[in-house]
C-alpha cells in the first residue's frame, strides 16, 4: 500500500468513527416518536443501513477530500498524470467490499426486517378495524362490535390489529407515521397491514399519531387525514360502548 | 418573417387538423350518444392537430415530398434563422434543443419557487390547492422531460456525432422530427391549468387520472408525444453509434460519454413504448369509456402502476447514464489521465440497463402487490449499487495520482459526486422493503430523488455546459461567475434538500398542499434555502447571456483535451470534419508519449491530435 | 422470370404453407382445449413468428454485411 | 478519395436504414408487449364464449397470405420485375382491406356482446384496433408505394422504399401471430 493511499485509510477510519459517532447521537433526534411494536423493525432497519452507508460515505468523502488537497494544481497542469488504467487489487478489493455489502444489506435488514414484519402480522388478531377511504374522508368500521367512526381512529394499546384498508373511488394511503406503517388503498381490492400499538397517545399531543392519506388523490389529499387516539384496553372498552351501534 | 414561416405554416395546419380531428370526434359522440364529455373531440383533434403542425413545421417540404415522387424542398436558411425552421444538421438541433430545455428548466424552477412559497408556513399561503396541485405536477413533469431529454437532447446531439467522428447523426431527419415534436408538448402542458388542471403529480396514477379535469388529458396527450420524440431520439442515436463511427474507432476506443448515450438510448427505444400503452390505456378509458382501471368492470389500478414504473424506473437511467457520461468525461480530462477501469464502466452501463428493466416493483412497496414479489424485487434493486458503486470507482481512481485541474466542469463534476453519493445512498433506504414503508411517498423520497436528479443529472448538465460552452458557442464564459454558481448551488442545494429527509421521516408526506403545524418551522427553512438556491441560476443566466454574445472569443482546444471534438474549430465548422478522420488510438492516452487519437487529415500533413 | 427469382419465390410459398400449417393447429389446439392450451400455443406461434422474421423480413441482413 | 467515400455512404446507407427500422420494431414490439401483458393482468385467460372463433381464424388466414403477396411484390422489385411487383402490391392492398373489414364484422358482433365498458371488451377493441390501425397505415404505405413504383421509382438496384414498406407488412402480421392466439385463443 502506497502511503499516499494509507492517509486515505486513516482519514476514513477517522471520518467513519466520527460519522458513526453522529448516527449513534443523533438516531435518536432523527427518528420521530414511535407508537407500535412494528415500528421497532422500521426503526431497527434504518438504523442498520445508517451504519452501514456512513463507511460507505466516509470511504468515497476522504478519497474525494484527500485528492482535490494532494493532486490539485493551481493553474493549468504541465504535465499529465501517470498512464494508469487499471489497478488490479484495487478494483478486485472494490468489487469485493460492494458485492459483498450489497448481500448483507439484502439479508440484514432486507430480508431478516421482512421476515420480521411477516412474523409480526401472522400473530393471532384481536382486533379488526376496515378502513375505507373516500375523496376526501376515512370511514373506520370496527366489524366485531359494529361500530362506525368517521372522525378518529380510536385503537387500544397492546392489541394486534388487523387493519383491512379499501377505497370507494381512487387510490388513497393509510399511512400512521408513528406506527411506521403505510399501505395503499386500492379501488376494488382489499389490502391489510397490521400494528400493535404499544403505548397510549393521541393526535393532540403528538402529530405523527395521524391517519394520514399518503397517495394524490385531489384537492383535499393533505386533509384527508383523521387523528388516531390510542387508549387502555378498559378505556377503549369504554369508548366502544358509548358509541351507536350500526347493523 | 422568414425564419417564422415553418411555425407559421405548422400551427395553421395544426388549426385545420384540430378541426378536422375534432369533427370526427363530434360525430363519433353523437354516433354512440354520449353527451356531456368533450374530450374525444379534444384527443382526436389534438392527434390530427399534431399530423398538421409536423407537416407545415417542415415534415413535407423536407420528408413528405418524397413519398409522393416529388423532389424534398431544401428548407436550410443560413445565420440565426435557421434555429427557428426545421433544420436537419445535427449541431443546430443540438442547439434548439439546449435553448429550449434551459428555459423550460427555469421556468419548471421558477415552480418549484412557487411551491415553496406555499409551503413556507402551514395553511393557505398565495395559492388555492387546486393551484397548488397543478404548480407540483408541472414542476414534475416538466423537470422531468428536462432531465431526460436536455443532455440526450442537446449534448448526445451536438457532440456525439463529432465524438465518434460522424458527419452528422444516422437519421438527420427524423433528429429534426424528434425536435418539432417537442413544440406541442410545451403548448400542452401550459394549457393544462386553463382546463382545469391536473391533480395527480407527473405518475398519473389512475383511477384519479381518470376521473379528474380535462386538464390531464392535455397532460397524457403531452407525455405521449413527448415519448415519441424519446423513442425517435434513441433510435437514432443507436443507430449513429453503431454506423457513423470514423474508421478506426472501434468500440474499445469509444469516448464513455458515448457509451453513456448509446445504453440510455437502449432504454428510451424500449422502455418508453411500454408507457406510451400505459397513457394510452388511461387516454381510452377516459375518452372512448373502456375500463382498465376501473375496478367494478374488471380494471385494476395496479395494471397502471406496473406499466408506468417499467418504464419510469429505467427512465431514471435514461436520465442519469448520459450524466455519468459527462462526468467521466470530465473528470479524465481534467485530472489528465487515462479513464480508469474504462471496461468495468462499459460492462456497468449494460448491467444497469438489464437490473433497470427488473426492478420496477420497489415502487410499489406499498401497493398492495402479491406478497411474493417483495424480496426478488429488493434483491435486484440492491444489486444496482454494484453497478452504480464501479462509476465512482472509476471516478475516484481516475483522480487518483493525476494533475487535477479545478475549472468549473471539474467542480460540477466533483459536486455531482457528492451528491450522487447521498442520492445513492439514501436510495437503499427505499429500496429495503421495511424502511420504504415508512418512507414510501413521504418528502424523503422527494429529497432522494431531487439528489439524483438535481444533484445529479442537473450538475452532470451544468458541468457539460461549462465543459463545453466555448465549443458550442465560440466563446468563452466568465470563470469568476461560474464558480460563484458552482459555489453557491452547490451549498445552497444541500441546504436545501438535507432537512427534507428529516421532513419525510418526521411525518410530511409528499404532494401536499398544507402539513401539521409542528413542521412548520423545518418548512420554513427549506423554503428560505430553496429561494437562495433558485437565486443561484441568475449568476447561471447572466454569465450565459453575456459570455455568449460579449464573452472573449475561445480558442479550439482550451483544455487541451484529447477527443474529437476538441480538435476541430471552436464553433465546428459545418461539415464537422473537412476529411474523414482516422482514430488510431485511445482517446484517453494521457502521459503516453507519442499517444495520438486521431488524425484528422489522413491523406495531407500529419495534423496529429494528443495531449502532451 | 429468373431462375433465382423463381426459386426464392418458391421458398415464399412454403414458408406460407409452414405459416398455415402453424395458425390452423393452433386454432385446433385452441379452440379444441378447455384448458391448459397456453403452452402449446406458445410453442406455436413464437417459430411462427420466427418464421417470418427469418425468412420473409430477412433478419439476417443485419449481421450478413456482403451483399 | 471523395468517391471512394461516396460509394461507402451509399452502402452504409442502406444498412442504417434496414438498422433503423429494426429498432423501430423493436420499439414497436413493447407496445405489443404491453397489451398483451395487459391482457394476462387484467384477465388471466378468460375468453367469451361468444368471440367468432371461425372470422378470427379466417382473418389471420388473409392476413398471412398478404405476408406472402408482400414478400413476392419485394423479390420481384429486386429482380426488376415492375409488373410482378405491382400486381402483388395491388393483391396484398386488397387482403389488407378485406382483414379490415373482418375485423369491422367482429367488432359490431363485439359491440353486441361484450363491449367496450366491459373487462374483456377493453381488451378486445384496444389490442384489434392498436393493431388495425397498424394494418390502417400499413394500407397507406402500400398504396403510396403502389404510386411510386409505377412511376418507375424503385429498381433492381434500388428498392429501399419497398424493403422497407414490406417489412413493416411483415412487422404487422408479426405482432398478429402474437395477438391472435393471446386473444383468441388462450383458455
Amino acid at each position: 500500500m502506497s502511503k499516499q493511499f494509507f492517509i486515505v485509510v486513516i482519514l476514513w477510519i477517522v471520518l467513519t468513527a466520527a460519522g458513526e459517532a453522529l448516527v449513534i447521537a443523533l438516531t435518536p433526534f432523527l427518528l420521530p416518536s414511535r407508537a407500535a411494536l412494528e415500528g421497532q423493525i422500521v426503526d431497527d432497519a434504518f438504523r442498520t443501513l445508517m451504519m452501514l452507508a456512513v463507511p460507505v460515505l466516509a470511504f468515497v468523502v476522504a478519497m474525494l477530500i484527500y485528492s482535490v488537497l494532494r493532486f490539485r494544481r493551481r493553474g493549468e497542469p504541465t504535465q499529465d498524470g501517470p498512464a494508469m488504467r487499471s489497478h488490479g487489487p484495487f478494483i478486485a478489493g472494490w468489487m469485493l467490499v460492494s458485492t459483498a455489502l450489497t448481500i448483507v444489506m439484502i439479508v440484514h435488514p432486507g430480508i431478516t426486517g421482512m421476515n420480521a414484519l411477516r412474523a409480526q402480522a401472522g400473530k393471532d388478531v384481536d382486533l379488526v378495524v376496515q378502513v375505507e377511504g373516500s375523496r376526501w374522508n376515512w370511514k373506520i368500521t370496527y366489524p366485531q362490535h359494529k361500530v362506525i367512526s368517521r372522525t378518529e381512529l380510536v385503537l387500544p394499546v397492546d392489541g394486534h390489529i388487523r387493519f383491512e384498508v379499501s377505497s370507494t373511488d381512487v387510490l388513497h394511503a393509510f399511512w400512521i407515521p408513528s406506527f411506521r406503517m403505510k399501505i395503499d388503498a386500492v379501488p376494488g381490492m382489499m389490502t391489510t397491514i397490521y400494528a400493535t400499538p404499544s403505548k397510549t397517545g393521541s393526535f393532540s399531543s403528538d402529530h405523527k399519531i395521524r391517519l394520514q392519506c399518503a397517495e394524490a388523490c385531489g384537492i383535499l389529499h393533505d386533509k384527508m387525514m383523521v387523528p388516531v387516539r390510542v387508549l387502555e384496553q378498559k378505556e377503549f372498552e369504554t369508548w366502544l360502548s358509548q358509541q351507536v351501534k350500526v347493523d | 418573417m422568414a425564419a417564422l414561416t415553418g411555425i407559421i405554416k405548422g400551427l395553421i395546419f395544426a388549426l385545420i387538423g384540430f378541426i378536422f380531428g375534432g369533427g370526427i370526434g363530434f360525430l363519433l359522440i353523437n354516433a354512440a350518444g354520449r353527451s356531456g364529455t368533450n374530450e374525444p373531440v379534444i384527443a382526436l383533434g389534438y392527434l390530427f392537430a399534431l399530423i398538421g403542425w409536423l407537416f407545415g413545421a417542415g415534415l413535407w417540404d423536407a420528408w413528405g415530398r418524397e413519398w409522393v415522387g416529388l423532389p424534398a424542398r431544401k428548407l436550410e436558411v443560413n445565420g440565426w434563422k435557421r434555429y427557428f425552421r426545421f433544420c436537419t444538421n445535427h449541431k443546430v438541433i443540438g442547439v434548439q434543443y439546449l435553448v429550449t430545455f434551459v428555459f423550460l428548466f427555469l421556468f419548471a424552477g421558477l415552480l418549484a419557487m412557487l411551491m415553496r412559497t406555499e409551503l413556507i408556513a402551514p395553511g393557505q399561503t398565495i395559492m388555492g390547492p387546486n393551484t397548488y396541485n397543478t404548480t407540483m405536477s408541472l414542476h414534475g413533469i416538466i423537470m422531468i422531460a428536462v432531465a431526460v431529454a436536455t443532455i440526450m437532447g442537446a449534448f448526445a446531439n451536438f457532440f456525439l456525432p463529432i465524438l465518434i467522428g460522424a458527419e452528422d447523426v444516422a437519421f438527420p431527419r427524423v433528429n429534426a422530427l424528434s425536435f418539432w415534436l417537442l413544440p406541442p408538448v410545451v403548448i400542452l402542458l401550459l394549457l393544462t391549468p386553463l382546463f382545469g388542471g391536473f391533480d395527480t403529480g407527473w405518475t398519473a396514477y389512475p383511477p384519479l387520472s381518470v376521473i379528474n379535469a380535462t386538464g390531464s388529458l392535455f397532460f397524457l396527450m403531452a407525455f405521449i408525444t413527448f415519448g415519441i420524440s424519446s423513442i425517435l431520439g434513441g433510435l437514432n442515436f443507436i443507430t449513429t453509434v453503431i454506423t457513423q463511427r470514423a474508421s478506426g474507432m472501434t468500440w474499445g476506443r469509444l469516448p464513455i460519454f458515448a457509451w453513456g448515450i448509446f445504453t440510455a438510448s437502449m432504454i428510451s427505444l424500449t422502455a418508453t413504448s411500454f408507457v406510451a400503452v400505459g397513457l394510452i390505456q388511461v387516454v381510452l378509458d377516459r375518452v372512448a369509456g373502456t375500463s382498465f382501471f376501473n375496478a367494478s368492470q374488471g380494471g385494476n389500478p395496479l395494471l397502471y402502476e406496473h406499466i408506468f414504473w417499467f418504464y419510469s424506473h429505467p427512465a431514471v437511467y435514461i436520465m442519469i447514464l448520459p450524466g455519468f457520461g459527462i462526468i467521466l468525461e470530465v473528470i479524465t480530462h481534467f485530472s489528465r489521465k487515462p479513464l480508469f477501469a474504462y471496461k468495468w464502466v462499459v460492462g456497468s452501463f449494460f448491467f444497469i440497463v438489464f437490473l433497470g428493466f427488473i426492478v420496477w416493483a420497489h415502487h410499489l412497496n406499498t401497493s398492495g402487490m402479491s406478497d411474493y414479489l417483495y424480496i426478488p424485487f429488493m434483491v435486484t434493486t440492491e444489486l444496482i449499487s454494484i453497478p452504480t458503486g464501479v462509476v465512482f470507482l472509476s471516478a475516484l481512481g481516475t483522480m487518483w495520482l493525476g494533475r487535477l485541474w479545478l475549472r468549473p466542469p471539474m467542480l460540477f463534476a466533483l459536486g455531482y459526486l457528492f451528491n450522487f453519493l447521498i442520492g445513492g445512498v439514501t436510495g437503499i433506504f427505499n429500496a429495503d422493503v421495511p424502511t420504504d414503508i415508512h418512507l414510501h411517498d413521504t418528502y424523503f423520497i422527494v429529497a432522494h430523488f431531487h439528489y439524483t436528479m438535481m444533484g445529479g443529472v442537473i450538475f452532470a448538465l451544468m458541468a457539460g455546459i461549462y465543459y463545453w460552452f466555448p465549443k458550442l458557442t465560440g466563446r468563452m464564459y466568465n470563470e469568476t461567475l461560474a464558480k460563484v454558481h458552482f459555489w453557491w448551488m452547490f451549498i445552497m442545494f444541500n441546504v436545501t434538500f438535507i432537512p427534507m429527509f428529516w421532513l419525510g421521516i418526521n411525518g410530511m408526506n409528499r404532494r401536499v398542499f398544507d402539513y401539521p403545524e409542528a413542521l412548520g418551522g423545518v418548512n420554513m427553512f427549506v423554503s428560505i434555502a430553496a429561494f437562495l438556491l433558485g437565486a443561484s441560476f441568475l449568476v447561471f443566466l447572466t454569465n450565459m447571456v453575456y459570455s455568449w454574445l460579449r464573452g472573449p472569443v475561445a480558442e479550439a482546444n482550451p483544455w487541451r483535451a484529447r477527443t474529437l471534438e476538441w480538435q476541430i474549430s471552436s464553433p465546428p465548422p459545418e461539415e464537422n470534419f473537412p476529411e474523414p478522420p482516422q482514430v488510431v488510438g485511445d482517446p484517453y492516452g494521457y502521459g503516453i508519449p507519442g499517444s495520438v487519437h486521431a488524425v484528422l487529415n489522413p491523406a495531407g500533413s500529419a495534423l496529429n491530435t494528443g495531449g502532451g | 422470370m429468373k431462375s433465382d427469382q423463381r426459386s426464392l419465390m418458391r421458398l415464399g410459398l412454403w414458408v406460407f404453407v409452414a405459416l398455415m400449417v402453424v395458425e390452423i393447429l393452433e386454432y385446433i389446439v385452441g379452440v379444441g382445449l378447455k384448458r391448459g392450451a397456453w403452452p402449446f400455443l406458445v410453442i406455436l406461434a413464437v417459430p411462427g413468428a420466427g418464421l417470418i422474421i427469418y425468412y420473409f423480413m430477412h433478419i439476417s441482413q443485419l449481421w450478413r454485411r456482403e451483399e | 478519395m471523395a468517391l471512394a467515400k461516396e460509394i461507402h455512404g451509399a452502402y452504409s446507407r442502406l444498412h442504417t436504414n434496414r438498422l433503423g427500422l429494426w429498432l423501430f420494431f423493436l420499439s414497436e414490439l413493447f407496445i405489443f408487449a404491453a397489451l398483451i401483458s395487459s391482457r394476462f393482468y387484467l384477465q388471466g385467460f378468460y375468453r367469451p364464449a361468444e368471440l367468432n372463433q371461425l372470422l378470427g381464424l379466417v382473418i389471420s388466414v388473409i392476413l398471412v397470405l398478404s405476408s406472402l403477396t408482400a414478400y413476392r411484390a419485394e423479390i420481384a422489385s429486386a429482380h426488376g420485375d415492375q409488373r410482378r411487383f405491382r400486381l402483388n402490391i395491388l393483391f396484398t392492398i386488397s387482403l389488407g382491406l378485406i382483414f379490415l373489414i373482418g375485423v369491422v364484422i367482429e367488432w359490431r358482433e363485439g359491440f353486441h356482446f361484450f363491449p367496450p365498458s366491459t373487462g374483456f371488451g377493453t381488451l378486445f377493441f384496444t389490442m384489434t384496433g392498436v393493431h388495425a390501425f397498424h394494418v390502417l397505415t400499413g394500407i397507406i404505405a402500400l398504396t403510396i408505394l403502389y404510386f411510386l413504383g409505377r412511376s418507375g421509382r424503385f429498381t433492381s438496384g434500388s428498392y429501399w422504399g419497398v424493403e422497407g414498406v414490406v417489412k413493416y407488412w411483415h412487422f404487422v402480421d408479426v405482432a398478429w401471430v402474437l395477438i391472435y392466439p393471446t386473444l383468441y385463443l388462450v383458455s
